[in-house]
Formats: C-alpha cells, structure tokens, sequence
C-alpha cells in the first residue's frame, strides 16, 4: 500500500495555500459549525418561543458563573499553549513542543474537573411542583427548590425516560431565600400533593436540557481533543524522526481543531452562563 | 502567506501577537461577564454580549487559526458555510413569529 | 463492481504482498472500498425492495396473510401471517431509511464516486485513504444498527423515514436504534465528504483545469457539499431527539401533553414539535439532490460516451449543478406548508421552490439537446441513462404541484407525493445506478456484462416500474394518504383500490425483471467478454487506466491536453481524443 | 382510468368538491397539470424525433459543433415566467385568502377540534355559544377532551367521538390541536388540510356549499358495479341504493349494508351472484369524512370521523337536542 505516494500529502496546493490535511480539517470544522449552529438555533427558538418566566432571566441564578469564567480563561490559556507548541515545532524545538502540548493537556484535564463539579452539583439540587400550594415558613408556596434529606425515601425512576417519582412522600431541605437568611428545617410532602419533582439535570427544564446537551456535546469534543493530544505527546519522537514536517503538521492540524473546540466555548459562556 | 517556509524570528514574531492576543482575550471575558451583572436591557444584554463574544471568536479565528494568512478559497467556502449558518439560526424563529397558530 | 475485481488477473498489483483481509476486507485502496459499499448498497437495495413487496400485498389484499414468508416473521411484524398495523409501519419507515441512507447514497457517493472519481481527476488514491476505510466501515456499522432493530422487543423504527417527534418519542426503542444508527451513517457521510472536496481540488493532475473536469466530477463535488453542510442539523437533532427519548428533556415535547389518556406531567414541556421538522428538512431536502446529483452526472457520462458528441452546454450544466446545490439549502420548508405557515415564509419557499426547478429544467435540456445532431449508439448503458430523462421530467413536473401551497393544500401527504418522489429516485437514479453499473463494469473487472440479457433487464423494469408508480398520481389526485396500512378503510381509498392492485403487481414484476441483472451481475464477473481499457472509446482519465486498475490506478500518472468530451472533433482520424493525448496541432 | 377508480362521483380526478374555496384550489391543479403537458409532450416529441433521426447506423456520422438552440433559452424563460404566473397569479392569493381573513365571529360557527390517538373530538360551545374550560387531569375515555363539566360554560356544550355535525352555507371557523401526538385534519371533499399539533392551535374555515347537505349528496354519489368486478374492499362503504331484484325478487333491500366485514361481505356476494344479479347500484353509507393526513400511529389509518351536513335549522335543532343531554355517547 505504501507504494501509493498522494499529492499534496505534505507541501501546499497553490490554489489552496493548504496541505491536503489542512485542508480537511477546515472543512470538518465548518461541518461543525452547522452542529453547533442547529444547538443555538434551538435554544434560540425555545426561548423565543417560551412563556416568560420559564427561563431564568441570568444563568447566575442557576449556573455557577465565577466558576465557568474560570474555565473560560483556562481553556483560552490552553489554546496558546498549543499555538506555543506549534511555533516551537517551525522552530526545531521538540522538547519545548512536548512540554506546551503537556500544559495544553492539563488545561483540558482542568477544564473537564471543573465541569464535573459544576455537574454533580446540579444532580443532587431538586425542585418540586405541587398541586396545590402548600405554606411553608411564613407564606404559600407551589414550588420548593431545595436538597433531599438524608431520610427521604428513594424516588422511583422510570426506566423509559429515567423520569422520577415520588412513591409515599419526600423530605426536601429548601434553599435559602435570595434575602440569605438561614436554609428552613426539612418539609414533608405527600405523593398526592406533588405534581412533579426533578433534580436539575437535563430533565428539569428546557434551559437545563440546552445547558447539558450544549455543554456536553462541547465536553465530548474536550475529550476527542485530549485523546489527539496524548497520542502526539506520546508518538511525537517517533514521527518528529520520520518527518519533521509531518509531524508539525499534524500539530497545526490538531491546533486549528482545539482552537475552534475554544472558540465554540466563547459563544456558549455568554450564551448558557450571562443571558 | 503559507506557513510553510517560515525563519526563525517570523515565529518570533508570531509568539509576540499570540501572547497578545491572549491578554485581550482574557480582559474581555472579564468585561462580559462585568456587563451581564449590570442587568441591562435584554436587547442591550444579548447585543454587547454578542458582540464581544464575536470579537473574541474573530481573534481567535484569526491569529491562533491564522485565518487571517489563508487564500481566498478558504474564504469563499466559509462564507457559505457562514451564510447557511444564518439561515439556520433564523428562519426556524422566523416560523414562530409567522404562524397562523397561537403556541 | 465487486470485491474479487482483480482475481482473474491482479497483474501489476502492488498490493500483492498483503494478506487478504488488508486487501479485501480492510483495505484502503479506494477502488476495493468503492466495490464494498457497491456490493453493500446493492444488497440494501435489493432488502428495502424486499420490505416494500411485503407492504404492497398488504396493500393489495388487506388483512390477507402473506404468502411464502407470511408466518416466517415475528409478532410484531406478522400476527398468524398478517402484516399488522406497528409492522406496516416499521416496514414503511425502514424501507425509506434503508433506501435513502443505507442504498441510493452509497451507491451513487461511496460506490461510483470512490471508485470512479479519482480515477477521473488522473489520482492514485483519495486524499486520505485510511479516513476513506473509516467512512465504510462506520457505514457498514450503521446499517448492521438499523437491520439489527428489526429484531428487538418493539420492532424497529415505525414513525416514519421523518420520524416526527412526539410520536416518535412516544415510539418504543426500534425508535432509539433508528437514532444510533442516523449518527453513525451521518458520520460515515461527512468522512466521505471532506475526503472527496480534498480529493477533486488538490489531486487533479496536472492540466485537469476545472473546466475540463468531467460532469460527473462536478456533481460529486456538488453533493459533498452538501452532505458537509447539510448533514450536521441532523446530526444535532438527532442527538436532541435522543435526549428526549432518553434522559427525558423536552425539546419537541410541549407543555400539557396527554398520552392514552395519562398527563405526562413528568415531563417539563416548553418544547416544539416543529424543530425537529425545520432540523430533519435542513438536510432531507438537500439530500434528495444528493440523491440526483449523482445520477445525473452518471447519466451525463454516458450520453457524452454514446452520442459520440460533446455535451450541449457543459458550462450551463455546471453552473446549473452549483446554483442547485446553493438554492437546495433554502428550500426546505416546502416540506412543511401544512403546519400552519404563515404567508410570508410560505410565500418564500414557494418563491425559491420555484426557482430552484430552473437549473434542473436547464440541465435535462442541455442533456437532451446534447442529443441533436448525435450518433447514438443503443447499448445497455445508454438505454438506461436515456430513460431517466424522461422518468426525471414526470417525477421533476409534479414536484411543482406540491411547491405552490395551493394545490399542496389537496396533495401532501397522498400518493400523489409518493408517486413524484419515487418518479425521481426509482426509474430516475436507479436507472442511472444501473446504467453507471453496465458502463462500468468493464473497468472494474476486465469484462464487459452481457447486452442481451442488459436488454432483457432494461426493457421488463422500463414496462413494470411504470406500472408500479403512474397509477398513484391519480390515486393521489383521488386524495388516497400515504402510509395507509389499509387503504380501503376509507371511502375515497377504497374506490381507488383498483389502481392499487395494478401499482402491487407491478412491484412484483419489477422484481422478477431484475434476476436477468443478478445473473449478469455475477455471471459476467467471472465469464464475460473479456476487453481492453477502452471498450466504449471514451475520452476521460479512468479509461486511461488498465482495466482493472492496479494498485494506484495508472502505469504513469497522465497530463490532461484537453477538455472532456472531445468527440468527433473535425479532421481527427478517430472520433474521439482521449484527455491525455496531446493534439497534434 | 375510469374504470379502475371504479364508476362512481369519485371519477378519476379530483374528488367531489362541497366547498366554496375548493375550486380555486382545483383550478390551480387542473392549470399546472395543463402546463406540464405543454412543457412535457413537445419535450417528448423532440426526444423522439432526436433517439430516430439521430441513431448510429452506417454512414451517419455526429456533429461536433452544438446546434445553436435559441429555443430552448425560450423554452426555459417561458418556464420560468409561467412558474412565476403560477405563484404568484394563482397560488398566493389562494393561500391568502385561505390564511389571512377569517369570517367575522358573529357570524360564523365556532368548533374546537382535538385530536387524540386515534380520534377527532369535536367541541361545541352549544346554545350559549361559550365554550366550557377543559382540565387535563379530567380526561378519561367518558371525557375525552377533559371537559370541566360543572363550569356553567360548560353545560350546554357539545362533545362529539368521530362524529360531527356541519350547518351548509354558513361560515365554519375550526380552532385545531392535539393532545399527543402530530395529527392532519383532512377533509378532502371540501379541499381542507391542516395539521394537528400539540401545543398549538390552529384555526382554519370553509363553508360548505348549500346545497350540500348529507343527504342531498349521497344519492349523488351512487355508482354501478359489475357483479364480476364487485370486491369487498371497493364497497365496504356502501348501502344498497335500490332494491335489487332478479326476476322480480328482492334479492337485496335498498339500504341493505356491505360493508359487513371482508368474511360475510364475500359470502354476501358470492350468493348474489349464485342468485343470478348482474350489476350492484351503490351509494356510500357516509359520503362525507374527515381523516388524519400524518402518520400518528399504528391505527393511524382508522382515523376518521363521519360527517353529517344539515340545513341551518336542522342543525340548530341538533344543537338544542344534543346540548340537553350531558353525558355523551361514545360511538366507535
Ligand atoms: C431525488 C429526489 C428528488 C428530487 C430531484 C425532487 C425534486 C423536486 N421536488 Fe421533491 N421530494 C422528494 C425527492 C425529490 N424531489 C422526496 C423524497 C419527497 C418526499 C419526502 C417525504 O415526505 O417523505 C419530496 C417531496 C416534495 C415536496 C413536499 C410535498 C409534500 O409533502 O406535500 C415538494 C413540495 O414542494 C417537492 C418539490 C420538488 C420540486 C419543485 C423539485 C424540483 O427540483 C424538480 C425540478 C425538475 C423539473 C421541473 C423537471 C425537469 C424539467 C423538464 C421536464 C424539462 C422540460 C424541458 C424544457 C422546459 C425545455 N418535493
Ligand atoms: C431512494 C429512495 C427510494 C427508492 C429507490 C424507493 C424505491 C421503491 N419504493 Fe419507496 N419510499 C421511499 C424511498 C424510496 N423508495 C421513501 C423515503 C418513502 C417514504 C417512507 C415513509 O413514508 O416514511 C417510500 C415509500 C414508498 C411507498 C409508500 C408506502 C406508504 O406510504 O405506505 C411505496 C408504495 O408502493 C414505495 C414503493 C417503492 C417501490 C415499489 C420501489 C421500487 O422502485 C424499488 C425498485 C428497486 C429495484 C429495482 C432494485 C432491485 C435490487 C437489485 C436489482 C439489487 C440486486 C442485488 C445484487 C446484485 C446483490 N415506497
Ligand atoms: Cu392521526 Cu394519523
Ligand atoms: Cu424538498
């Protein structure tokens, strides 16, 4: 098979100024922004289309904004590291190449860990929808947003949609007031009286689902990228000695991937965490 | 300019404007999420952080993807694909406005 | 066209030292992997056909068990021989999945693209053949997702081949399969796509100018786009709908919905069953001009080959070809006129579906008038590609009564949409398929198949596949509605019912009328006229390659001299001067 | 064609039309189909003319230059124009009118249409003219659409399975929607689709003609079939239009029913036959349905509603009989 040698594998086209992988890669990277563009087109249309009050008017009130800054600035430090890598590599410099692909791959690993809180702290967060309204401290209430007792029956979930529900009662904890005063001691509700009750995961609302699903996808697209990363850290010597140039290429290739994976992160801050 | 023959001190050069460019990125995020507590108007709200967001999309497109140093072909075919993009995010609420039903 | 090509003689074959599984099986060379997804699709083909026959008796004689394999299938299928109602339907949404994405797609991309187009740009290979063996196999997978949800509890898929949400969220796990499915040939697609965009626009040897690339060249390009840019919508709704089925979101489900009389109160509602359909059409209409695209540069190939002329207009074709790609993005929601659209959007799509019928009225003119003038030369190949003209013109003609929302009004959703859409895709690029495949056949395997037993496929499947779909027109016209598992349940589809007979019987004499092919196929593979690389004297690249084509396809790669229909030029001794023979002055 | 779409009003075209916008709508078909003949049958001529005139045979030999086609440019832009024509002459104000102005309220007939698996509701404020409020957690097989029956609104209304009733020549404003899934209110004899979505309603109106009422039509809709060619499946809607008699013996009674199911209707047939009858005289037990148009299920076929078109008085009198009586009587 070897004996098949393809044109423009490594020096540019004229009418492209690109390599054939280059080239590629540009266009997967536009398949991708129609992906992304068919998610904000749904958010865009859900919210559009919502009753006011559906949606939180500013993610803060649900997200946790200080922490997603946070790996804002994380993942756009990643994507100079990268560029530092690829501009050692025109520069011979493989070590150095190694050591900012390495600090590229811990920014990944980083911004991933914060997600995971991010997550996990949405998954053990609960709302309940009453039937009728309860009283609750001082005043009437038809929703409870708060954290599940220790004693709280286990919910059932249907194995269709994982959807929950409640099978004699449920003991939530609810969050503080805005106001900040002190969390109220634990409520008990009866099956009866409640209407619907979800943790806020994807389920919750349509906000969530677009958060997690828009979120998700991107964290997929963190991994892939991680996997590339470590492959090259790990094989950089071996290629580097086959072809200097292939292998600085497959770095600008992998670059113009991470960097787009950074830039979809730039449109989905704002977008998810501060409208 | 291609990448392909490119000395020592370009690079230089190149690593000057990366680090740059990241410096602004990073004040930016800073005045994003600053603006969002001001609790504008929406229209206001969505309008700067937009903006923002796509100057910062524009930076990294051009200088860490160095768009800026690409032939016309590329170009042209992202422009299509910027175009559809429109198209797509648009007409789906277009429907929800020019409905006869009420949702 | 298939995976044996260079048994008789593998001579010059650099791939000999390879064991057979890298040369056979996971092969990179694009011209084995080109003759996979051929033989694959062929086999799908012939399996969606098969769904449909068992749907046509059922349409034919309701409540009538089936003959022959009636008590072979499952319960859900088939009570006591039985098609029944979740059955109909499954076989009806899997025949349109399987045809589109598993048969009519490959065939015309993955088969004839990969095997043809390099061949035609003068490459050795694709730009990135390990991608290239990817995309296959991802394919491969893909379908073996889909023929594997026939056999799980439920059945498989029923909702449609546009499986509209909430009922397909509703729909029992065939429904999920279907998703799973969905992305992995979505994925294989766009593979395939950027290998090809790479391919034609960095790999045309040296001379191959634009203009001078062959139609057929052109019209895969065109469709690569498409499937780049078309593709992902589907893909992201794809991924939502599966969310809504599995994690219990709702993005296509609205509030206070009631299923069997239970308030879904579990779920969050604020959804819109309309996204999924904006989302599905973003690429479905695009898609059927991947599945034209093709066959029409197939067509081309042929007609310029054996009319011995070049083609009338090749720059209009290729104007036409672009502009038709472009307009086929914003066109979508003529699908969707019935879903309460106001009368500025519908206004629109109305406008651009008519203009987008222009560049197909210019490009089957210039195909026919390409005609004028001509030495036409009668063989199997031919007569296939002349018959999609006019089969193209009916099914491309009625496609206007269902862009103007008026008489849609009256249309959708009845025969009269099924009778225009198989009109393009059935006798339209099937019969390109065929036609590629009889023209081909000599390059890929070093034989040519034989022409009477051509004769005796073309003519039967000309008659019957006719018979099968001009009597739904007026079936539709009698406003009888498509995915009926008993059509005479209704008064207006029960005094239609006699056509309905006609339209079955048909089906089944198209499918005997396709075993002279088979045996063709398969006899000629192994004991057909052996011939040179030039049996048709052709003038593009492949047939300046042996035939068949050894590993990295041309003893020295060629120089391109001139444009690609030279035919019949004045004062040549020959009628035809191939692409890499230079002009004596 | 005529024969195989069975002799009936059906004919071989468009179905029977009872509405007044219906005919725009038929115009239209019946011009692009003109039009496409026009386009198709010169196109097919010149191909003939072309596969004859222009095949390989010795002594022939192609021309390498294209013939200089001025008319196929004309071919194209006269398409293009007429297209346009088509669009913008024809379909649009159609549509318009179709979409854009509804009948004035005071003078039109409100009717609430749900769907459900596989059943249209049919919702009528009644006498009052105000609908009564429906509650989701009240549906149940009895109560359909969740009706809060004790809500003074409410009293009078009117809920009808699979069955509704139409004043003629009087303007009808249907508000559409779906409890479940997507449905499509079909309604071919009077030219009128539109589907059915949950979390949407959809309005849309039409009249039928005056003269239409059920009972005026279905004498017109009678259709004569050979015993040879009589098949369960073409007249399972059908009643006997006439005694039938062979020698002067009924052998079959005028409104005797067919649509028996496909067993005895055979059995049936076949003993006519045996008796000698020559031909069957037909009319369909209910001219007028209402079907789904989109796909919602297994039974997605089965879904239909009869239609019973009366005189204005006759209806009112329906409405002040129907409105008495609260519980509703499921018929399927
Ligand atoms: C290969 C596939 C293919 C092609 C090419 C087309 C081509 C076209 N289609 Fe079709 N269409 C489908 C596949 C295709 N379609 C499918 C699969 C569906 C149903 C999906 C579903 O619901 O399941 C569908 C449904 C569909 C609808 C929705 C109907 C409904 O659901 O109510 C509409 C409405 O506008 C439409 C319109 C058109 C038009 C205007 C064209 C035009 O592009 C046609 C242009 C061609 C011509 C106009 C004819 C060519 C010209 C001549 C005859 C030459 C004349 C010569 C001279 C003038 C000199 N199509
Ligand atoms: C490319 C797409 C495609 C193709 C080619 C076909 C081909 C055919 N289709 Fe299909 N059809 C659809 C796409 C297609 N269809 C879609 C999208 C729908 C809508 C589904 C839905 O409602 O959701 C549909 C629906 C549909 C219906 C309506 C069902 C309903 O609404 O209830 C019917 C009814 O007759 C039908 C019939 C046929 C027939 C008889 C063929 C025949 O033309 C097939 C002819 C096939 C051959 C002649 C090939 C024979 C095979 C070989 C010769 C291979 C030999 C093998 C080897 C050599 C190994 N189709
Ligand atoms: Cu309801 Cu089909
Ligand atoms: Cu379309």
């Amino acid at each position: 098979m070897s004996t098949t040698v393809i044109p423009h594998d490594l020096e540019p086209h004229p009418l492209t100024g690109m390599y054939n992988g280059k080239f590629g890669i540009w266009l997967f990277l536009a398949s991708e922004v129609m992906l992304f563009g068919a998610l904000f087109s749904t958010y865009v249309l859900l919210r559009v289309g919502a009753p006011p009050g559906q949606w939180p008017a500013h993610g803060s009130e649900i997200l946790n904004v200080p922490l997603a800054t946070l790996n804002t600035a994380v993942l756009i430090g990643s994507s100079v590291t990268m560029v530092m890598s690829w501009a050692a590599l025109k520069m011979k410099k493989l070590g150095a190449a190694r050591v900012w692909l390495t600090v590229t791959f811990l920014c990944a690993g980083a911004f991933l860990v914060v997600k995971y809180f991010e997550y996990t702290d949405k998954f053990s967060h609960y709302q309940v929808w009453l039937n009728e309204p309860i009283k609750v401290g001082e005043h009437e209430v038809t929703t409870i947003k708060g954290h599940l007792t220790a004693d709280c029956p286990k919910l059932e979930v249907s194995e269709k949609n994982g959807a929950y529900s409640v099978t004699e009662h449920v003991m939530i904890t609810p969050d503080a007031e805005p106001g900040g005063h002190a969390h109220g001691e634990a409520v008990k509700i009866e099956a009866s009286k409640v209407k619907r009750i979800s943790n806020f995961g994807p389920r919750h609302s349509p906000y969530l689902a677009t958060y997690f699903t828009m979120t998700g996808l991107h964290g997929l697209h963190i991994v892939g990228g991680m996997v590339v990363i470590l492959y090259f850290i790990l094989t950089g010597g071996s290629i580097w000695k086959r072809s200097q140039e292939k292998y600085t290429n497959r770095i600008e290739c992998t670059g113009l991937y991470w960097h787009f994976v950074d830039l979809v992160w730039i449109f989905l801050f704002p977008v998810l965490y501060l409208l | 300019m291609s990448h392909h023959e490119m000395s020592v001190a370009d690079v230089k050069k190149h690593v000057r404007v990366y680090i740059g460019v990241f410096a602004l990125l990073l004040v930016l995020t800073g005045v994003t999420v600053g603006v969002s507590y001001l609790h504008l108007s929406i229209g206001a709200a969505v309008g700067v952080a937009l903006l923002v967001a796509s100057i910062k999309g524009t930076m990294v497109a051009c200088y860490f993807m160095h768009l800026i140093s690409e032939k016309a072909m590329l170009f042209w075919i992202l422009a299509l694909c910027g175009f559809f993009f429109l198209v797509l995010l648009l007409v789906p609420v277009i429907t929800v406005h020019d409905s006869v039903g009420v949702h | 066209m298939s995976g044996h090509h260079d048994h008789s003689h593998g001579h010059g074959d650099h791939g000999h030292d390879l064991p057979f599984w890298r040369k056979y099986i996971f092969s990179v060379d694009h011209k084995v992997i080109g003759c996979q997804y051929t033989f694959t699709a062929l086999l799908f083909l012939f399996f969606g056909f098969t769904l449909m026959m068992i749907m046509r008796w059922q349409l034919a004689y309701p409540g009538q068990p089936i003959p022959f394999i009636g008590k072979y299938l499952s319960d859900d299928i088939a009570a006591d021989g039985v098609l029944v109602g979740d059955g109909y339907n499954a076989f009806g949404a899997m025949h349109g999945t399987i045809m589109v994405f598993l048969a009519i797609v490959p065939l015309g991309v993955g088969g004839f693209g990969n095997y043809i187009l390099p061949l035609q740009i003068g490459a050795p290979d694709m730009a990135f053949p390990k991608l290239n063996m990817a995309s296959y196999w991802v394919y491969f997978c893909g379908g073996v997702t889909m023929i594997a949800s026939f056999f799980i509890k439920g059945g498989a898929a029923a909702s449609g081949w546009t499986s509209y949400p909430p009922l397909s969220v509703f729909a029992s796990s065939g429904q999920t399969m279907w998703l799973w499915g969905m992305v992995l040939l979505i994925t294989s697609s766009l593979l395939g796509s950027v290998n090809f965009i790479v391919t034609t626009v960095q790999m045309r040897v040296k001379g191959l100018s634009f203009f001078r690339l062959p139609f057929f060249v052109w019209a895969q390009l065109v469709t690569s786009f498409l499937l780049l840019l078309a593709f992902p919508p589907l893909e992201a709704a794809g991924v939502l709908q599966l969310m809504d089925r599995l994690a219990g979101t709702s993005f296509f489900m609205p509030s206070g919905l009631v299923y069997a009389t239970e308030p879904q109160n579990q779920l969050a509602g604020g959804g819109s069953p309309l996204l999924w359909q904006h989302l599905f059409w973003f690429l479905a209409h695009p898609e059927v001009y991947v599945l034209i695209l093709p066959a029409m540069g197939i067509v081309s190939e042929i007609i310029a080959t054996n009319t011995r002329k070049p083609l009338w207009g090749y720059k209009s074709l290729v104007y036409s070809a672009i502009f038709l790609g472009f307009m086929s993005f914003i066109v979508w929601a003529h699908h969707m006129f019935m879903t309460g659209m106001g009368t500025t959007l519908s206004t629109f799509f109305q406008a651009t579906t008519m203009i987008i019928s222009v560049p197909s009225v210019i490009i089957l003119t210039c195909l026919i008038l390409s005609l004028y003038g001509a030495s036409i030369r009668f063989n199997v190949p031919m007569l296939f590609a002349l018959a999609f003209l006019p089969m193209f013109a009916i099914g491309g003609l009625t496609g206007l009564p269902l862009g103007l929302t008026a008489s849609d009004i009256h249309l959708h959703d009845t025969y009269y949409v099924i009778g225009h859409f198989h009109y393009v895709v059935a006798p339209g690029t099937i019969f390109a398929i065929f036609a590629g495949i009889y023209y081909w056949f000599p390059k890929v395997t070093g034989r040519k198949m034989s022409e009477f037993l051509g004769k005796l496929h073309f003519w039967p499947s000309f008659l019957f596949i006719n018979a099968v779909f001009m009597p739904m027109f007026f079936q539709g016209m009698a406003g009888l509605l498509r995915r009926q598992y008993d059509q005479t349940e209704q008064l207006h589809g029960a005094v239609a019912h006699g056509l309905t007979k006609m339209s079955s019987y048909g089906a089944w004499l198209l499918a005997i009328a396709q075993l002279p092919f088979i045996i063709n196929f398969f006899y000629s593979m192994f004991a057909g006229k052996k011939v040179g690389a030039n049996p048709w004297e052709s003038t593009t690249l492949e047939w300046a390659a042996p035939s068949p084509p050894p590993h990295g396809n041309f003893d020295k790669t060629p120089v391109v001299y001139c444009g690609p229909y030279e035919y019949s030029v004045p004062g040549k001794s020959k009628d035809y001067c191939p692409q890499h023979v230079a002009q004596e002055a | 064609m005529n024969l195989l779409l069975a002799s009936t009003q059906y004919g071989s075209w468009t179905p029977p039309l009872y509405s007044d916008h219906g005919g725009s709508i038929d115009k239209l078909v019946d011009v692009i189909h003109v039009f496409m003949f026009v386009i198709f049958i010169p196109w097919a001529i010149f191909f003939g003319y072309c596969l004859l005139n222009f095949r390989a045979r010795p002594g022939h030999k192609a021309s390498y230059l294209p013939i200089k086609a001025k008319v196929s440019k004309y071919a194209e832009v006269a398409v293009a124009v007429f297209e346009a024509f088509l669009l913008l002459g024809m379909s649009m104000p159609v549509w318009a009118e179709y979409k854009n102005n509804p009948p004035a309220s005071d003078q039109r007939l409100d009717i609430r249409v749900v769907s459900q698996q596989f059943q249209w509701n049919f919702h009528y404020a009644g006498p009052d003219g105000k609908f009564g409020p429906t509650n989701i957690k009240l549906v149940s097989a009895s109560n359909p659409i969740g009706l809060v029956e004790d809500d003074a609104a409410a009293a009078d209304d009117i809920v009808r399975v699979n069955e509704c009733h139409l004043p003629v020549d009087k303007p009808i404003y249907m508000r559409l929607t779906s409890m479940d899934v997507i449905h499509s209110f079909d309604f071919p004899t009077m030219r009128v689709k539109q589907d059915a979505i949950p979390g949407m309603e959809i309005p849309i109106w039409f009249r039928v003609d005056k003269s239409a009422t059920t009972d005026a039509i279905r004498p017109q809709m009678k259709m004569t079939v050979p015993m040879a060619k009589a098949e369960w499946y073409k007249i399972r809607h059908h009643v006997a239009a006439v005694d039938h008699k062979v020698k002067d013996e009924v052998v079959l009674a005028k409104g005797a029913d067919l649509g028996v199911d496909l067993k005895k209707g055979n059995e049936l047939l076949d003993q006519l036959r045996k008796k000698g009858l020559a031909e069957l005289t037909l009319e369909p037990r209910n001219p007028l349905e209402i079907v789904c148009a989109q796909l919602c299920g297994n039974s997605h076929f089965k879904m239909k509603a009869q239609v019973m078109t009366h005189t204005e008085d006759e209806f009112k009198k329906w409405v002040a009989e129907s409105s008495k009586k609260q519980k509703l009587e499921t018929d399927f």
